[in-house]
This record gives C-alpha cells, structure tokens and sequence, in this order.
C-alpha cells in the first residue's frame, strides 16, 4: 500500500459531546485524501497545554471521502484530551495522518467486531469498509453502562449490533467477553477485529484461538512519533521486536507472543 | 542578499548547519513524506551495532514536563543489515548520511567502524560513547576520560574519514572528557546526549519504563546542553555539534552562538517531523533580519564582555 | 480513618513530609500572607553564609521550557545577622526551622555550623556543598567525593545536632557523592540541588544570566532529581529528602516511592505560595483513595519486580 | 503599611483591545481588598502557554474600590501576554497581589507623572490617588504614534495632559525627555514619578537631578516571584542589592545606582 503522509491544519467542524468521558471531533481537509484504511491512525498535536509534550494518536473512526471529512472518537483520560475536549467549530487540529496499517480485508463474510471502551472508535470506519466489500458483520460493543453507550444507531447501519454493560444497564450485564455470543460451542464466525483494553483483547484472543477463528487485534502502545523512528511503541512479534505504529497498530494475534 | 548557510565540519561542507540527531530521524526514508533531505546539511541515522539488538522491553517512552524519557536501547539489526539494506536507499540522498557507531567493547566499535569505512558515501561516523561498557560492569565509555580516549583511539586507527564523538552530559567535567576524546583522534564532538532521568506512575507505583530509568531529551534539557557547548566549545579546538532540546530556529540560533558549527534536530522530529527544514529558513531569516552574510560569523559569537 | 503523615527524619519528627527548600520560601515570613508554616514538616530557610554577600550581578534568572534559571548567589546578610534578627522571628513558627549553610572553605562552614549550633530552636543545618571551594580554584565540594567527606566530617566534630548534606546533581556519581557524606558523618541526604544550565538571548547575542551559567530548577529536572533519590535511596542508609520539580501531590509521591522520607517544594513556591501545604493535602487524599495507613509505609516502595 | 498579599481566581469582566499591542483587563474580585496602593503590581498567572512557565508582573493600571475591581493595562510582548490578550468576560485570571511598595504621597502640588510605553500603566492609578490629595498633577505621556494612543481622556480627567508620539503623527515630535516642558531653564515641578524603559527613565532622572527636583521611578526587572522570596530581581542601591519586587518597585532615585 503506497499513501502519502500529511501534516496538516484541519478544521474542526464539530465537536460533540457523547457523554461525560467521550466526544466526537469531525474534521475537515483542505485536500482530498489519499487513501485512509480502517485501523489506520493519526497523531493529534494538542496546542496550549503544558503538560502535553507529544503528540496524542487516535484512530480514524468514519471517514466522508466526497467531502474530505472524518471523525475522531475520543474518550478523556488526562490533560491532552481534556485540551481536545475545548475545541470549538473552526479551531484549527495539526494532524499527522494517516498512520499505521490497516485491519485486513477478510476473505469470509461472517465477521465478528468487538470493541470496548474507546476501543470501539476504529471499528465504526472498519464497520462502514465491510458494507462496501458487501459484508454485514456482528458488531459487539461493551459500555460501562446505558448512559455511556453511544452511537449505537450509527454501528446498527452496517451491522448487528449487541452490547454489553458493566452494570447491566444496557444490553447484556458484564464485560464483552462474557456475552451470550460467545458463550456457545460453536462459533458462526470465521473472523474477528478486536479492539480496546489489552486485557479484553487478550481474552477475545484466546476465544479465537480455542475456535481456530481468525484474529487481529488494534493495540494501543505509548507512542512518541508515530510515524516509525522512535522505536518507542514496539510490541514483541514472530519477527522480533515491531513497530506498533508502522507493522502495527493491527496485529493477527497468531503473530504476538500473547 | 544571499546569505550562506554553509558550515565546514572538518573538511565537510554542509550546506546548511541543521542536521538530524540518531535515533529520531529513522533511517531518513520515514521522512520522504515529509521533507527533502537534500535541504538538511546533514543527517544522522541510527545506531548500529556489530549484532542485531532488540533492544529493551517495552513500555520504552515516558512523556515528562517539556521532554520524554526513552529507553530503545540501540535496537538495530547490526551493521551487515545495515550496509546491506539500508545503504543501498539511504546512499541516494542528496545530503552526507553519517551512521552512529555504538558497542559494548572497544571491539565492538572497531568493528563496526571498519566496516561502515568502507561505505562510500558515508563520509563520517559519530560514535556514541554513552553506552555502557559491558566488561566494565555497565560503565559508561563517555564518563571516564581515560576509556574515552581509548575507544575513540582504537576506532580512530581504523576509520580513515571523519570521525565525530557523541558525549554523554551525565558527567561532572564534560570538558575532561572532550578533551580526551581529542586526544583519542576525534575531528569533532557532538553533545549532547540524553540526561540520565526516570519516571513513576504514582497510581500503579510502578516506573513507567522498563528498564526503571531511561535517557532525558527535549526542550527541558536545553539549559544544560546549551552550558556545555558552549563550555567545550572554549576548551576544544574541533568544531562542536550541538543538540539537546531543539525546537526552532531561535533554539539553533543560540547553539551556533554557544559555538555549535553545526546542529542536530531531535525529539522535536517528532513533534513537527518538518522541524528541521522549517529551522533552515529560520536561520536564513536571522541572517537576514540581522543583515549578517554567513552562518560561520555566528559560530561561538556569544558577546559575553 | 486518620491517616498518618508524619515521617521520622534521624530522629525528628516533621508532622508531615512535605518542607520547603531553602532558597525558594525566604526565612518563611514572606509566606505568613499565604500559609502558616505550623502546617508543614519544616521548613528550610535561604542559604547562610559567615560574611554578608551580595550575590551577583543582575539578571539573575533566566525562565526555560518547564523551569528556570538563577544565578543569585548566595545573597545573604551573613550569619551574625542571621542570629541577630532572622532567628527570633522564625524561632516562633510552629515548625523545625532547618538552615541551609554555605561557604567557600572548609573554615568558612565550620564556623557557620558553631553558630547555628547555639540556636536552640533549629534542630538541624542542611550543608549546601554545591558551593565553589575559592582555595581549590573554583572547583565544587559536592563534585569530588573526598572533599565531601572533609567538608561534612569537619562540621559534623562541631555541629552536634542532625547533620543534613545536601547535594549537587553535577556529578558523574552521584551515589559516590551519597556515600562520601555518610562517610563524613551525615545524618540525611537531600537532593538535588540545580543542575548547571544556561540561556542565550538570540536577538540580543548575549547571555541572559550576569554570570553566564546558572542553576536550573522546576519541572524541566524532575526526571533527572527522581532518578538520582532512587539511586541514592538504594545506595545508603541514611534518610534521604527528595526534591526537583515538584508542583503536585503526584510528584511529591514519585519521590516518596523512588525512595524519599520527605520532600521539598522549590520553585513550584513562586508560582503557588500555597503549592506546599495542597500537597500536603493531596498526600493525604492519595493515603485515602488507596487506604495507606501511614505515609512511611510508601517510602522507597516502587514496585521494580 | 501592612496589607494582606491574597492569592485569588479574579473574573474577568472586560478585555478592551486599544490598539494592536495594547489591551485593558478589567477584573473583579469577590473580597473587599485590602489597601491598594499607587505603583503597586500583580503577578498573573497565565495558563495553558506551554511557554509561560513563571507568573508575569503588571501593574494596577486604576481601582475602583466600591465595586471591588481593578485594570491592568498590559502591551502584548511575548507568549505570555499574547495569552492573557484572548481572555474572555467571564474568564478566571489568578492573580498574587497587592505586592510591591507605592509611590510616595508628594508633599507639594507641583508633580509631574512621565510615562512611556507600557510604564504609563500605574500613572492613572497614581493620577487618581493625588487628585483624592487634591493635587492635579502635569501628565506627560510618550507614545509611538497617534495610532497607538490611548486613554488620553482618562488621564485627562486627572491632569493636564501632554504627550510625545515618535513620529510626530500627535502632541510633539520626539521621545517624552524632549518635550518643551523639560526644556525650560527652570522647571515648575517638585516632585516626578517616571514609569517606562530604563533609558526613558535614567534621563528623566537625570533632567531631574540637574533641576534638584524629586524623583521617584518604578523600576521593570525579570521576576521569578513577586514575593520577595528568590532575590531574582534585584537593583544596587545605596543600601546594598535591594529587592525590586520588595523594596519597589518604586525607588527615589537618589538611592539608585544611575
Ligand atoms: C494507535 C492508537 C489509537 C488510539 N485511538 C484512540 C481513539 O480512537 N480514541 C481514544 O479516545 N483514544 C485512542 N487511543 C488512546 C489515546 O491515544 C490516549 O488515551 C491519549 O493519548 C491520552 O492522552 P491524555 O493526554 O489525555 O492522557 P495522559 O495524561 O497522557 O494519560 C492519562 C492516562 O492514560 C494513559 N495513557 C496515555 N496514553 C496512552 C496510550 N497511548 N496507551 C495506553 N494508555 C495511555 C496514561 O498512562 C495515563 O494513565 C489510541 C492510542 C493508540 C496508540
Ligand atoms: C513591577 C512590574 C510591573 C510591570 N507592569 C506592566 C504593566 O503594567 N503593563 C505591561 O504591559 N507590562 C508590565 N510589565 C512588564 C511585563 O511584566 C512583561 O512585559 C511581561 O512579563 C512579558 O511577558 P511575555 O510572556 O509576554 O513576554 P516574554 O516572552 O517573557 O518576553 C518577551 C520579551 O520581553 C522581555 N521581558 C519579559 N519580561 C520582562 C520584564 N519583566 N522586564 C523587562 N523585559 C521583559 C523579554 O526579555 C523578551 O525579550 C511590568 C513588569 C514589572 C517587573
Ligand atoms: C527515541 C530516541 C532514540 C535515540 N537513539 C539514539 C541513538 O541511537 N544514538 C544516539 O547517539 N543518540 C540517540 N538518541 C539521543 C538523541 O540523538 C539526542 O542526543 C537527544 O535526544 C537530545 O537531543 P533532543 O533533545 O533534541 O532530542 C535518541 C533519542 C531519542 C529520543
Ligand atoms: C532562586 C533560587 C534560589 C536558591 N537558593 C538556594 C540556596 O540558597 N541554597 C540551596 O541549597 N539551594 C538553593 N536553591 C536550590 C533549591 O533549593 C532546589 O534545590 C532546586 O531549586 C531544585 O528544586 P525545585 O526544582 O523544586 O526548585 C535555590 C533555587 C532557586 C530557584
Ligand atoms: S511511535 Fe515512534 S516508532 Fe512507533
Ligand atoms: S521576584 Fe523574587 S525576590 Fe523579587
């Protein structure tokens, strides 16, 4: 895959607020895009916020080709996306973009998304690719209860959607891995993305694993470039020590040593 | 006017004093979205050593208050990689590409510079004494003069282009050691490299790295490394590279004033991966504000009277 | 549930570990408007030297990416005026008053420690060691361990009370530096003191400092002071105080873990008179999110397996 | 004098743009103040400029003490400035002050106030304060150009107003220690308080030397503290190195090292 890489000043468009810990930032681009895939990521340059030094990366959450918009999910965790969480319609966001590889086109068409926390950003974009290629996968999405769940109309475009909440507010009570789904003998699907806390892909990793289903997995990694010269975001492979954010972020979990 | 940007380091013209620092600039292609490195004076790839390294286990970075903590750990795939798959793309650059030479042993240095020497279009090697010397039990080369002058000595009889030192700051008299790797053979001295720094999560009361401390860069380092350019650049004769904290052009400014000839761009590389060439015409902006014909006037011109 | 916060320091006992470094909080009475000091473990006061000293030349400080730079001096009316008027006003704060003692000889400390002795109500001196010796040429008591030893032994055959020695981050070694003092008869160790920095006006071609160098603070040296108390703290045995870019509860705790039985807030002073007593405050919230009973229980207690 | 230093979150209720380099804050606080006096100054702390690691130093511009509020009169300089200039109504600045000594209440009527640049800030304060000592001081301001004049009303309202401007674009031509009111053989003053860059200053001391007239200036100096704590921002005197932030910043001039 040949894409160019841009650093480039894009214009807020909105700046919504899902609930108390997440928002959705939609981004406008002076120049068509080159190709973005989902998976891919970008680095986010947080201005005016001392304790923000690097970059910030987010993944790439949906994507409007004709008008050369996209969206970024993004859950507050410290200073960097508090600052985020402040930009108004029209301020300026310095993004590298896009980065890192991309979730694989699969060669079956009964597929498994599952995503928590604000693992569930890329799988939006991922969700919109499978329609284009004809493939209506099952998307499984874990809140941590009714008031968080978000954006669930915008996933059940493309897909079946179940949920799960921590307090069971919502969709089945308990974490992903302990739904319903993937409770039974037999699994119907032949592929799985998988993404959000590494715990949770661990374990949908090993469910995988004991159905022989095939399996990538998004990680998160600290990242100080993002663009493959740090050597800081590296992940133990079947090839040695990889970039997250250049072999990476997405992974066939037969790959890692998990 | 035109001014002139170029610099002489030891017989090498550069045509503008911005370089890359190692192991913030790749191998140079991660860049070719971003810039021409026919703009840059120079740059300065990754380390390699004699044997593939994997380097440490992550988490290897730690954001600080105006820097980060790393601890890569010269992960590269080792000098025959290197000449083998690496210099066949990175030769073609328009700009010098000089490799950062690290090791465990003197042998090892040796080693590797022998065979980098024999890479045509790499006119120079910085060799990074801020390793640690495995047989002496993890002490580093850069901070004992007399082994600084003995590594820089051995590789200096078997590398016949220019040979530049990277020194470590962590040291009490950073001019004892510059002057030792002079005497050792060295044509230049590069500094500085990263502080020895750490970082605990308060939360899971853990260090954040890895290897518990790591290597300090960025913007919170510049005071330091902008006292010991200028303190070598008084005590040396050799031209002086000057690094540490880097972000724009006023910053290269004030190296080259310290006595920087030249000036490597590092961690901010990944801020801005565009910072270097927007620090060239920066300079050629203070040369022209200041109506100053060449960079090579400003070289140590610290009016300190 | 109370929790407690109180740490011993060689046999005193600061009702918390949060103080204020010496320097940075004047002889206290600054702060009267802002806090009252009977809320903080103790408090160490601005440098004291035999004869009064006019410090250096304006400017004296220099702001840099997360800290800044000074070059003050050592001003201070000597100890006599010390004694004289200093001493009756701060001996009524409810707290240890613990004073920083500097010189340029060995004679010049002792004779400074004989008259701090006498003062009933200061239970400790904290010796600055990061001060030029004239008789050597210049060259720093805190960077040559030897000279640490002579320096902390010849006090500590006149200073009967707790000997604390505070040291200079310059160094190769620190732990050398660590041991040396114990060696001399130290009874605490702080650390760190600035680490040497300097600051270029590009416009202007000049340093900003009257004095070129100076000493560089805040939050820019937290990694570097964090990574030294870790190394310290697992080097001797004495109680270790900890300081360097500490602004918040958090950062007092990284230190605490890395190995400190108390802190010392510097420059976060300046940009909060009231940063040391939140973070006595923040401590104590921490204690509770994670139901610690005591503060000693996380001295040192980074979890490295 | 005794007066309490507070550290408070003040509002801002107005930030008047005057011209490109200068802005007017004005802040209300929610405490009575304690006495403020004339020459005095605030250190603000300006948040989220990554560059702005230190509280910057301003002087209260004029008071309106019934109504809790005062003015900052603040000339965009560097990053930290630049900063306080986007602050909106309703905006929290945190400021440390009073701080500093005063200027001296004159003991004849013949006073005249020389400001140049931003150092014009704490003269309509002082302006104020002699005319509630029934004193109606001469007021001679230095200016870059009509455009960037400001406030003459203001002052005008308290004095006799005249002013320089370098390109001669209003009031005389020329730097302020040129004015024909400095020119005279005899001057009618006996008493100037000066605020501006120390060459303004140095030569308003000096014509005032030369006249013997009285002569108190507010000295700039880099400041770490404000506080009286760092010994940062000191100035030889006739008392040895005495703190500016302390012990001014408002210094007879006889004690001055000039
Ligand atoms: C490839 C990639 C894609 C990502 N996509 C998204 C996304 O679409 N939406 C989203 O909300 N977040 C995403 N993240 C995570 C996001 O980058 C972090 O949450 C963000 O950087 C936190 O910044 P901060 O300044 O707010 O928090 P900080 O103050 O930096 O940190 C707050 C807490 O979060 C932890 N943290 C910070 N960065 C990371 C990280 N990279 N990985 C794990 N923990 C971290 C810190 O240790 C700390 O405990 C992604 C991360 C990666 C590597
Ligand atoms: C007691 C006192 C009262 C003051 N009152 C006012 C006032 O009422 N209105 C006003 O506009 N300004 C006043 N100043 C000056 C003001 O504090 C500085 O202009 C401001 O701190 C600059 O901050 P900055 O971040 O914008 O600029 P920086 O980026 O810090 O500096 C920009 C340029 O200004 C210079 N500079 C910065 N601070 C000072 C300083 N303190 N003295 C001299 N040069 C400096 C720097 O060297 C640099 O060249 C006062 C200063 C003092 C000490
Ligand atoms: C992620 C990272 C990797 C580095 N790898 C090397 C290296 O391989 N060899 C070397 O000599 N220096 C290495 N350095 C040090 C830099 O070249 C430079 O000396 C240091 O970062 C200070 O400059 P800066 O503050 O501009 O980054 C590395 C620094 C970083 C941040
Ligand atoms: C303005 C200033 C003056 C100082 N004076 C002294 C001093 O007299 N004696 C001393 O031992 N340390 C002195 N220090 C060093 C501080 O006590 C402290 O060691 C250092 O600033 C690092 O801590 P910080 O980053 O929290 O400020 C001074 C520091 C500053 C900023
Ligand atoms: S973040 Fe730098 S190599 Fe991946
Ligand atoms: S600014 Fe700190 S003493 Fe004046």
């Amino acid at each position: 895959m040949v894409f160019k890489k841009n650093v480039e000043d894009l214009t807020v468009i909105r700046n919504l607020r899902l609930n108390q810990r997440h928002f959705l930032l939609e981004l406008q681009s002076e120049q068509p895009f080159s190709l973005l895939l989902p998976g891919q990521f970008v680095q986010a340059l947080v201005k005016d916020s001392p304790s923000t030094f690097l970059r910030r990366p987010f993944s790439i959450h949906s994507v409007d080709i004709p008008n050369k918009r996209f969206r970024l999910l993004i859950q507050i965790k410290g200073q960097g996306t508090r600052h985020l969480s402040l930009l108004k319609e029209g301020d300026k966001l310095n993004l590298i973009y896009p980065l890192g590889n991309s979730f694989s086109i699969p060669t079956t068409k009964d597929v498994l998304l599952v995503g928590g926390g604000c693992g569930v950003a890329p799988l939006l974009f991922l969700a919109q690719f499978l329609n284009q290629q004809k493939i209506r996968p099952v998307i499984l999405l874990g809140f941590r209860s009714q008031e968080e769940t978000f954006e669930i109309e915008e996933y059940s475009k493309y897909g079946t959607v179940f949920i799960t909440t921590d307090d069971g507010t919502a969709g089945e009570k308990g974490l992903v891995v302990d739904h319903s789904l993937l409770q039974k003998e037999k699994l119907d699907f032949r592929k799985i993305y998988c993404c959000g806390p590494d715990a949770m892909m661990k374990s949908i990793a090993r469910i995988a694993r004991w159905h022989k289903i095939d399996c990538e997995v998004s990680l998160e990694n600290t990242m100080a470039c993002g663009f493959g010269v740090c050597l800081c975001c590296i992940t133990p492979t079947d090839k040695g020590n990889e970039r997250v954010c250049m072999e990476g972020p997405v992974f066939n979990t037969k790959r890692l040593k998990w | 006017m035109m001014r002139d940007l170029s610099v002489d380091i030891a017989g090498l013209t550069f045509r503008n004093p911005v370089t890359t620092a190692s192991g913030t600039f790749g191998y140079g292609e991660e860049f070719l979205d971003f810039l021409d490195p026919g703009q840059l004076g120079a740059i300065f790839v990754k380390a390699v050593t004699a044997k593939n390294r994997d380097g440490n286990a992550y988490p290897r970075m730690a954001e600080t208050t105006g820097g980060m903590l790393n601890s890569v750990g010269l992960q590269n795939k080792g000098v025959d990689h290197f000449c083998r798959e690496i210099y066949p793309k990175v030769k073609k650059f328009d700009t010098y590409i000089i490799v950062n030479v690290s090791g465990s042993t003197v042998e090892e240095y040796v080693e590797v510079a022998e065979q980098i020497n024999e890479l045509e279009k790499v006119p120079a090697i910085e060799l990074n004494i801020s390793c640690p010397n495995v047989k002496l039990g993890g002490m580093a080369f850069g901070t004992v003069p007399a082994m600084a002058t003995e590594v820089t000595a051995a590789v200096r009889k078997v590398y016949k282009k220019v040979l530049m030192v990277k020194l470590s700051p962590n040291v009490t008299h950073i001019t004892d050691i510059a002057k030792a790797v002079v005497e050792g053979g060295a044509d230049v001295i590069t500094l500085i490299n990263t502080l020895l720094g750490m970082a605990i999560d308060a939360e899971r009361r853990r260090p954040v790295l890895s290897t518990i401390t790591g290597g300090l860069s960025g913007p919170a380092i510049k005071p330091v490394a902008l006292r010991m350019v200028w303190q070598v650049h008084k005590a040396v004769a050799v031209p002086v590279i000057g690094l540490g904290g880097i972000m724009n052009a006023t910053d290269a400014i004030e190296f080259i004033l310290a006595g920087a000839s030249a000036i490597q761009v590092g961690t901010a590389n990944f801020i801005d991966p565009q910072a270097s060439i927007k620090i060239v015409e920066g300079i050629r902006e203070y040369l022209e504000r200041h109506k100053i014909a060449s960079i090579k006037e400003l070289v140590g011109a610290l009016r300190t009277e």
